[in-house]
């Protein structure tokens, strides 16, 4: 392939004091690629998306983004951190994150919410990133509740405005920590679908899911953690018709 | 009735009241309180008040008197009752020795000038009513604030009670009294509240003893080179 | 309009010469804390966010400014800045402003106000709800976009109440600019006061005055908390 | 020039005993001021429409009015109440006794009620910052208004609250020097005074803004350490 | 039957200012009941189960636990409010519930967050309840993590240790809003299997629940809500293979 992937990451650990939570966790995505992350809770995928975009700085391991590798610099303390901090804001508003806990701003109404940072980060007009706002929110289906503060909205209308809100971005690269753990099974139909129109468009889409049926279809590659480290990877094909890991197996097997 | 008398007084005003550093309080009102007090036969109780609640305390019955040099005037006297005046200082103008030439009885001479006063002082009332129209009149509610802004420069002169200029402004060399010494308002009384007027009249009686038998003079020299009698 | 004349004229204190004087110190007394509650405010910002921030050559000697002016008490650092300035101050070109009570004053409210506030701003801001930030910096928002789109109106909204008790504690400590010849409504009230020695007139009516400013700011935080609280209540039927 | 600023003249152990008076009356009111303050902010949040009209006119009257007036009001006109009521008794059955309403009782009641309605808005918006979710799940076990106060809100409001206390306490520090004009000598009277009798304006200022500024780097320690008791289970970002 | 029902709910409507969120729905509970509630996004499911345990106040309708009916009175401002708090409280410590944002207390351990009703509301002894949680945080696999806070805890884990507090509750009723939506498929069938242990314990059970594996196995009858009315019940095998509903056929094809 002659194009630079959009996002490459590379041996990433991460350890909360003694705790090693990620034990080495690579991925290459190419433009276009749908991957999904599944696997237990608590083995380390979330953490592993918010180390992506820095949210955690890796305990090591490198990260690049089109190419360009993340700077880090070693502080007094021993800390590590990111060298050059305009760095990783370009790199932030080229990836965009929708939150396990959704992380609307609590402040604002979900318009405000949506158009907030195409705004203020990319720059673009108010009347661009209204139509924006509006177009994402008729896909994701609240409209109606736009001028609704976060706390007023049920569940899956949170999470769908922390989808619109990530989506009004335009990003590269997206990453998804379970998109839809709020909604109903339609719902979760609906969002899959847009979620599948993105891939379509080109954009990569780094998926944390516990939708069997999602990484199955939609994915092009699968990659199991367990406990830190990638027990498997590869095309859905093979994680979830063939797995080598008796792990995966079990994980896998149908329970009711 | 009246076995004790409990007297507010703020500290500290030398020479007439302060405190000693071991607490005791002393100076000349003080001194002729007490002397008067054992004239009427009763024990003398000195309460330390702050100057702005002195009225309102002898109003709600937290003492008796006051005696707290408070100059006599027509508006207090519609609060409290006086005692006859038993002292009254000299006025005088104080400023830098470069304006000792300042004629300070001229509205001319002090157009445009900033004058301190302490507020609520006769020299306040004096200072307003004859030049409050062309001087600016700034009000201190200490002389010693007074001071320091004379010293630091906001200030062109002051009007102030005698004793408390000589006090404060005369020991530093670069300050003088301007003009001469004058005498100003009825003086000083003790304040009783209205319905005590028994009370009253045996402070009137004593203190006029006093004056008459000597002990006035042998306090007031203490504390004083020149008459305050009157 | 007889009852108004009747108490006028029962009544030494309230005459048409002593409300120009009330109405004078007003004014004053508006200046004065509107002037430094605004700039007090819009120092405390930057300030405040010093204060949060992990570097320590950024919060301690914010540190040390707000521990000194909480520390002391205003009626000193007034002094300190009305009498020190005209013993330092007095042959250079700032006399002619500071030989003014008005900005030796302002000054000092200035600085206490803002030292207070940061205090309050440092508090809210810490308290900013984790995800909420994450969200941002996941965006790409810069820390200066962060900062002042999310972080700041966030923590501002939670900071509303303590505020309006800095605001109402400025209105009221103001009153001491008038030891410096002010002539605030205190100032006012004590000069009729000592004229007339009526200090339950005098007073009182400041009081009132006060009252009715406080009553006012009351009334104004009411209503902005109103609108900036509007996410923790329930929605308007739209 | 250290042996200059600290030659008090003598004058050291009455301003030592003065600001004993400022703590012991800071104190106090400390305590009073803080039950006022919640019971204040639980009226004004309750739903109980005259509980909340009472808990507004608290705050919105004592917040209003300057503190020496309330001070004023509270000594002189509480004493002037209760001297009617003696004279009166004086008329009708010739008792003749003075009821003194005590300086330093007064003093405390004053600074605690006034401080009471500072208090009790910033443990209002302290209340209000705590996530409504968390409070929800104590009622859903059962628990009793009481219950849910103590266990789960009053400890994840003081994180809201610890840095409006702060200011509360420190302003209210220094307005302890306001219980002078009722007769009480504290620090800032004495040493006032003092610096009256030695003719040096600014003598006393240094003394007594040392113990301001002991009292507070004792507070700010304080408050520092009752931050990182609230601050269980935040992780910071 | 002759058993009073654990849990009966009639005609409840809920309105937020003029938004209408609920018109009228009625529930009864036999004990050992496991009723699914199912329905999409913001049909008013949560706001229902925040209605039985007066959590919200119902605009109007009644609610009787084990036969004993919630009082309710009229403010002179025309606001229906519980008239003993008393009662409430009592009965609110026989229902117990999960939320679907966990609500886990941030300032307390996940030990302390399943003792603390426990002890506090129930009276138990301390030992007793260390004894219950240890046995329920054993049960959702989060015992090794019980003194961690539950801001350092994966989302899978929260939702385990707020299932965990509910259990130890041993309450007569449980309202579960979404249990599983941020568990791995492995888990949900963990979970669910507690859950059906506890239905052949006795307990009633009202379920959100977007797994409709769960609500098609598990429980005995099955709800369905619609912009706040009950379009269809019944048990799940009308419900799932003979609905009346167009709505409810729609919601149930399967998307992808
Ligand atoms: N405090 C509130 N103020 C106004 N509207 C509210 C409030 N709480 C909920 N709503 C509205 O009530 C409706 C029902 O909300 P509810 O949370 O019950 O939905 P739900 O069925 O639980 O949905 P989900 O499956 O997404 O959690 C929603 O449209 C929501 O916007
Ligand atoms: N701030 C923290 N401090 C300590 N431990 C943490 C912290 N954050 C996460 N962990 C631990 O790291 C592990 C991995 O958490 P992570 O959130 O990545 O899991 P996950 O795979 O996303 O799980 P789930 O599917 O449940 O969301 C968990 O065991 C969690 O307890
Ligand atoms: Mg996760
Ligand atoms: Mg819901």
């Amino acid at each position: 392939m002659t194009e630079v992937a959009p996002l490459v990451v590379k041996d990433v650990h991460k350890k909360f004091n003694e705790l090693e939570v990620l034990k080495g966790v690579s991925l290459q995505a190419q433009k276009g690629d749908v991957i999904s992350l599944i696997g237990s809770s608590g083995s380390g995928k979330s953490t592993f998306l918010r180390c992506i975009n820095l949210l955690e700085i890796p305990t090591s391991g490198e990260i690049e983004v089109h190419g360009e590798q993340i700077k880090f610099m070693t502080t007094r303390k021993g800390e590590r951190k990111p060298a050059d901090n305009r760095q990783v804001e370009k790199m932030r508003s080229r990836l965009s994150m929708v939150f396990q806990s959704f992380n609307l701003w609590s402040h604002m109404t979900v318009l405000d919410n949506v158009i907030e940072a195409p705004i203020n980060v990319l720059g673009i007009s108010k009347k661009e990133a209204m139509e924006r706002a509006e177009s994402y929110l008729q896909k994701v289906g609240i409209w109606e509740r736009r001028n609704y503060y976060p706390a007023q909205m049920s569940g899956g209308q949170q999470q769908r405005a922390a989808i619109a809100r990530a989506l009004a971005m335009e990003p590269d690269v997206m990453l998804f920590d379970e998109p839809t753990s709020a909604l109903d099974p339609e719902l979760v139909g609906e969002v899959l679908k847009v979620m599948r129109s993105l891939a379509e468009e080109g954009r990569t889409m780094i998926v944390v899911t516990h939708e069997m049926a999602f990484a199955k279809d939609v994915s092009g590659h699968v990659m199991f953690l367990h406990q830190g480290r990638i027990e498997e990877e590869g095309p859905p094909s093979k994680v979830f018709e063939n797995p080598d890991s008796e792990r995966v197996r079990q994980f896998l097997a149908p329970k009711y | 009735k009246w076995d004790t008398v409990r007297i507010a007084v703020d500290v500290p005003y030398e020479p007439f009241e302060y405190k000693k550093p071991d607490g005791t309080l002393t100076g000349f009102e003080v001194e002729l309180g007490n002397a008067a007090c054992e004239e009427i036969k009763a024990k003398c109780e000195w309460i330390v008040q702050a100057w702005d609640g002195i009225i309102p305390g002898l109003l709600a019955r937290k003492y008796d008197a006051i005696m707290s040099s408070m100059s006599i005037t027509a508006e207090r006297a519609e609060k409290v009752l006086f005692s006859e005046g038993y002292y009254n200082t000299p006025t005088a103008w104080f400023g830098k020795k470069e304006n000792a030439s300042l004629d300070v009885t001229s509205k001319d001479a002090l157009n445009g000038k900033t004058i301190g006063v302490q507020r609520g002082t006769v020299q306040d009332n004096y200072a307003t009513e004859n030049f409050g129209s062309v001087a600016d009149i700034k009000r201190y509610s200490t002389a010693d604030d007074l001071v320091l802004d004379l010293q630091g420069g906001r200030l062109d002169v002051v009007v102030l009670d005698f004793p408390v200029g000589e006090q404060t402004i005369m020991n530093d060399d670069k300050y003088d009294q301007i003009g001469e010494r004058f005498q100003l308002g009825e003086g000083i009384g003790m304040a009783f509240r209205k319905r005590d007027k028994e009370l009253a009249a045996k402070f009137n009686a004593a203190l006029d003893k006093l004056k008459k038998n000597g002990t006035y003079d042998t306090i007031m020299k203490k504390y004083f080179t020149y008459d305050i009698k009157i | 309009m007889e009852w108004l004349e009747q108490i006028l004229s029962s009544n030494s204190v309230f005459k048409l010469s002593t409300f120009v004087e009330y109405w004078g110190g007003l004014t004053q007394t508006v200046q004065l804390v509107f002037l430094s509650l605004v700039i007090g405010l819009l120092l405390s910002f930057p300030l405040a966010l010093m204060r949060s921030s992990d570097n320590p050559y950024l919060s301690r000697p914010v540190w040390l400014f707000t521990y000194v002016f909480r520390g002391t008490p205003l009626i000193v650092q007034l002094y300190l800045i009305y009498y020190g300035s005209s013993f330092t101050l007095q042959d250079t070109f700032l006399w002619p402003v500071f030989k003014e009570a008005f900005y030796p004053a302002l000054i000092a409210f200035v600085l206490n106000t803002a030292a207070y506030t940061t205090e309050i701003l440092r508090g809210a801001i810490v308290t900013t709800p984790r995800g909420e930030i994450e969200a941002a910096k996941a965006y790409g928002m810069s820390w200066w976009k962060r900062t002042h789109r999310i972080i700041v109106p966030s923590a501002f909204r939670r900071a509303l109440p303590a505020y309006s008790n800095e605001v109402i504690f400025m209105l009221h400590a103001s009153a001491i600019a008038s030891t410096v010849t002010i002539l605030d409504l205190t100032g006012a009230a004590y000069n009729i006061y000592s004229r007339y020695y009526a200090p339950f007139e005098a007073f009182i009516f400041v009081a009132f005055v006060y009252l009715l400013i406080s009553f006012s700011i009351i009334y104004l935080f009411k209503h902005l908390e109103n609108k900036m609280m509007a996410h923790m209540k329930p929605a308007e039927a739209k | 020039m250290i042996e200059y600023l600290f030659d008090f003249h003598g004058y050291g152990p009455s301003i030592f005993k003065g600001a004993i008076i400022t703590i012991e009356v800071g104190f106090l009111s400390l305590i009073l001021a803080l039950l006022l303050g919640l019971l204040g902010a639980s009226a004004k949040l309750s739903n109980n429409p005259v509980s909340r009209g009472v808990g507004t006119l608290y705050t919105t009257i004592i917040r209003g009015v300057p503190d020496l007036v309330l001070m004023m009001l509270i000594y002189f006109g509480g004493q002037v109440l209760i001297n009617n009521f003696t004279d009166w008794l004086f008329v009708q059955f010739e008792i003749d006794i003075f009821i003194n309403i005590d300086q330093f009782v007064a003093g405390v009641i004053a600074i605690g009620f006034i401080f009471g309605a500072y208090m009790t808005e910033t443990f209002r918006g302290a209340f209000l910052a705590v996530d409504k979710g968390q409070i929800e799940a104590g009622y859903a076990y059962g628990m009793s208004k009481w219950q849910v106060f103590t266990r789960v809100m009053f400890p994840q409001m003081m994180r809201h609250a610890l840095p409006g206390l702060g200011n509360n306490w420190l302003v209210m520090l220094k307005t302890t020097a306001l219980v002078s004009v009722i007769g009480l000598a504290d620090m800032v009277r004495l040493a006032t005074e003092a610096s009256k009798a030695v003719h040096q304006p600014f003598k006393f200022f240094i003394p007594v803004v040392l113990v301001y500024l002991a009292l507070t780097t004792v507070s700010e320690w304080f408050i520092k350490t009752m931050e990182r008791r609230y601050s269980t289970g935040v992780v910071k970002g």
